[in-house]
């Protein structure tokens, strides 16, 4: 274990629409980590932040951004982009740093302001972008491609909308009773069925909103933790992954108009979203079955049906079949998104692969109140961020 | 407003498709000459198989038709910078399979498309149609529309 | 040196103005550098890059992007950004990661295309971005910032336009037998006595442009290393330095309009940019007298002078003699850039820092041809990057 | 074109300074009741002191005297942001140190200034002048000033 990072603090900004500036959002997530961990300012030896692409230079050098707002204190800093990836990427450059011999602690920030409606191309001319291409060609927007995946989920396994309503009313219940969702409203089949549609087969509430929000957290050596005076509540890291897709990609991926061609290829072991996983597995050692929850990326209800199969709960086609069976629910064998998930939360970008982190911190420390999953252990969080970034991690108690 | 016929029809994006006289486009790709591998758009001018070295890319036409992936429709208008109608229109969005490229690529759906019909696996052919009207010409853009049948 | 990682290739892309996009720059340098080290795209563990802000989302993933463009092979990537500095950045993810045993080879590119004229300001209306408000405010451009700079370093030292002038003098000369520089002409004293003021006291020749290009190195564990059938061309990297300001830092830094206050706090030991060099001589345990050559970020032909004194080359107020005893110049006793410097090339930003790498690792394998420092052992870049970005790199053959 | 002296004059970013009735200028920032830091531009609701964990910031006002720490000019148009005027105007920047606050702050140089005449460590005084005209009103910054002897 002489090789695992651990996480002493975990800390949040609640998401929601604040009309305040992301600094202040990850100013706020940054210190509560930090009291969290028993530790001030002074004690960060490194700061590994996600950027936001949405408000100008200080959120393109975030790194700099959140040390100056804490206080320059001289220690490096990173800034990484990785779409919804971004925070696990941040959390993994200060892993590296860590166990580099490096630095002993070190902070991870993630925090945004997101726009009213669907995210899109930030201003300008530019038919090299394959972001701005989709787009401006196609109106191919996230949704669109959230749709589509749903449409082949529903053709391949005879999914249906009642399914995916389902997993909107088993997260929306999980949300309930989380302090930092910014919806915590109990959704009914009913009123789901009443929601309009935005991209058939796909309703408003089984897409997920933007939202401001911040996330962050203290990690550190093991050395450095073993001798803090509460060793109880520490966490450690078993594994980050941050694969990308191995070629030929033939899955259509966000925000690509065409996928690779397979021609004169041999076709991957693995498909990329599979891939994610097995990295973390491997790392850690651990397989499906050891774990006590995950955290997966909602974006829409239908995807968090196809996270079930990738992260190996079960086999392709029987995620409706785990759902409804109540093991992904809370009380059940393995709760996926006890946070609420982004159903409760919305998105905002660096922030959200660092707040799935923060929820499995809480969950296997056995702090998470209403929401606890009983006796977690072993945690695992996944996403897939736009232009092939992979994301996971597995923390155990 | 829709698009003027009287007006020159040119591509939303240069180099991305062609127009052939009866409606009918043809998607402009790169192939690579070292290991045959297909790109659209053609984004480099060098081969992004890994396995292969291969620094330039031959011009190549992909099928003009194949099988339907998935499908859905945008019934809410995009932001930019998507040139959206006043008043918007709802459209479908197509994902086809081409067997000989072995790739799947993207496109609106032919206008009057009822994707109420649709299923996965149907047959579909690319055609041209405009997408606005930047004031001086129609722009137009490659779609998927069902093959008739018979 | 068990914990030095060593670099097995470098390469880059001629800089210029060639109308192409970056990601072929940057393929082409990493190509480069993968041949230089003998080894192929198969062999990369891990990319870490550099990214481009004025280039869409391509620019702002660069490590994807390059994953993407050189194949992609499901291999961890990461895409960082600070300013000027964001090549070192990368190269220290780079490092990091196979000092923490996660990796044995990485690549790290850098690539850009760069506006004619002034950087400006993406579009927007954004009154919270420091960056923004010194344009739309102040009209502060980079060049404001370099003469202001060099007035100061004119009223403390005595300085004048003539020393400025013989520091591009002196680098013209360097670069004119380097293949990748993109100015390749011996400026007189006269010819500089004849261009344009920009921001008196500076000529338009003082200031370095903008222009196309990338650069790339390829790092490995010193176990990997050691296996390779060539051991004779490698050189290590002693030191990397990442450090951003103390608090106050009262000292004028782009693209700020006003400095930290230094009411009620205790001034820092030393200034942001003599706190640069020393954190890497701290690192690598070696200082200014072990130098075999040097390069810095001559943005502006007066900022090589306050170089020279940051990185201790001299004391404050000497750099003017030092200069002028020729200690600096190609044939002294520590050339200082060899390569020709900014003068020469013309600033492409996420590649710059990885350029100045390059050029350190050819002057340490005795591999520089006509502007070869003559036995050339240890050798030192820095550069500075807008919001606290320090940068610096000591490679040792 | 020169601003329309009939309009009426408002800050080119609210909240930044204001204009006193005589012409004079009040750079607004922040100052922490905690550490007594004080803050230009007032960026962020908290104290940015490492040692201090003040989460306030006062309004207060900044000195309006100062000495020049350096200052150039600017003979080239710099790309927008910036409104420039077309013909283009060039202008002098300077950096001024605030005893008081113990901070330099950057201004323009009040419109006329002769940069030839100026010498480091020179007293200097906060004005308020035009910068550009958005149509409907004259937009104003704060301008540093040599200090008139006698
Ligand atoms: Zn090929
Ligand atoms: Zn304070």
């Amino acid at each position: 274990m002489g090789d695992q990072v651990v996480v002493l603090g975990a800390g949040m900004h609640p998401w929601g629409k604040w009309g305040k500036s992301f600094v202040e959002y990850g100013v706020v997530a940054a210190r509560a980590a930090l009291a969290d961990a028993g530790l001030g300012v002074a004690d960060v030896q490194y700061l590994a932040a996600g950027n936001t692409m949405r408000n100008g230079y200080p959120g393109y050098v975030s790194g700099s951004t959140f040390a100056q707002a804490l206080g320059w204190r001289g220690i490096p800093v990173s800034s990484t982009y990785a779409a919804c990836a971004s925070g696990v990427v941040a959390i993994e450059a200060a892993r590296a740093r860590i166990l580099a011999g490096k630095a002993d602690v070190a902070l991870v920030v993630g925090a945004d302001t997101a726009p009213q409606g669907f995210f899109g191309p930030l201003p300008g001319d530019r038919p090299t972008d394959p972001d701005w291409l989709r787009f401006h060609v196609l109106g191919a927007t996230n949704p669109t491609y959230f749709a589509l995946y749903a449409r082949r989920r529903m053709e391949l396994y005879g999914a249906t909308p009642k399914d995916f309503a389902a997993v909107k009313v088993k997260n929306s219940r999980h949300g309930l009773a989380n302090p930092n969702a910014r919806y915590r409203k109990e959704f009914t089949e009913d009123e789901i069925a009443e929601s309009p549609v935005v991209a058939d087969p796909l309703r408003l509430v089984d897409i997920c909103a933007t939202s401001d929000g911040a996330a962050a957290v203290v990690l550190a050596s093991a050395e450095f933790a073993a001798r803090q005076a509460d060793t109880a509540r520490q966490v450690r890291i078993a594994a980050v992954s941050t694969v990308t897709p191995t070629y030929p990609n033939t899955y259509l991926d966000m925000p690509d108009i065409a996928t690779d061609s397979a021609i004169g290829a041999t076709l991957p072991e693995r498909s990329f979203r599979d891939s994610i996983a097995h990295a973390a597995y491997e790392e850690a050692g651990l397989g499906p079955s050891d774990l006590s929850c995950a955290e997966v990326y909602d974006l829409s209800t239908a995807l968090e049906l196809d996270w079930y199969e990738n992260i190996g709960l079960c086999a392709p086609g029987e995620a409706e079949s785990l759902l409804h069976s109540g093991a992904t629910t809370l009380g059940g064998r393995v709760p996926v998104n006890p946070s609420g998930g982004l159903a409760c939360f919305g998105e905002a970008i660096p922030a959200q692969a660092i707040a799935q982190v923060c929820e499995l911190v809480t969950q296997v420390r056995g702090e998470a109140g209403e929401r606890q999953v009983d006796g977690a252990k072993v945690g695992l969080s996944i996403n897939q961020g736009l232009f092939g970034h992979g994301s996971s991690v597995i923390v155990t108690r | 407003m829709r698009p003027d016929p009287g007006k020159a029809r040119l591509p939303v994006i240069e180099g991305m498709f062609r127009e052939e006289s009866d409606g009918s486009g043809r998607l402009l790709g790169g192939r690579c000459p070292t290991c045959s591998a297909v790109f659209f758009p053609k984004q480099w001018s060098f081969c992004a198989n890994p396995t292969c070295d291969g620094s330039t890319l031959d011009d190549v036409e992909l099928s003009t038709r194949g099988t339907l992936w998935s499908f859905t429709d945008n019934r809410y208008a995009p932001p930019p910078p998507y040139p959206a109608r006043d008043p918007f229109e709802p459209y479908g969005v197509a994902a086809v399979e081409l067997a000989e490229e072995q790739m799947i690529v993207l496109g609106q759906l032919a206008s009057g498309t009822d994707i109420a019909r649709l299923t996965v696996g149907a047959e579909m052919e690319l055609i041209v149609e405009p997408l606005y009207d930047d004031g001086e010409s129609v722009r137009t853009v490659w779609k998927w529309k069902p093959v008739q049948d018979g």
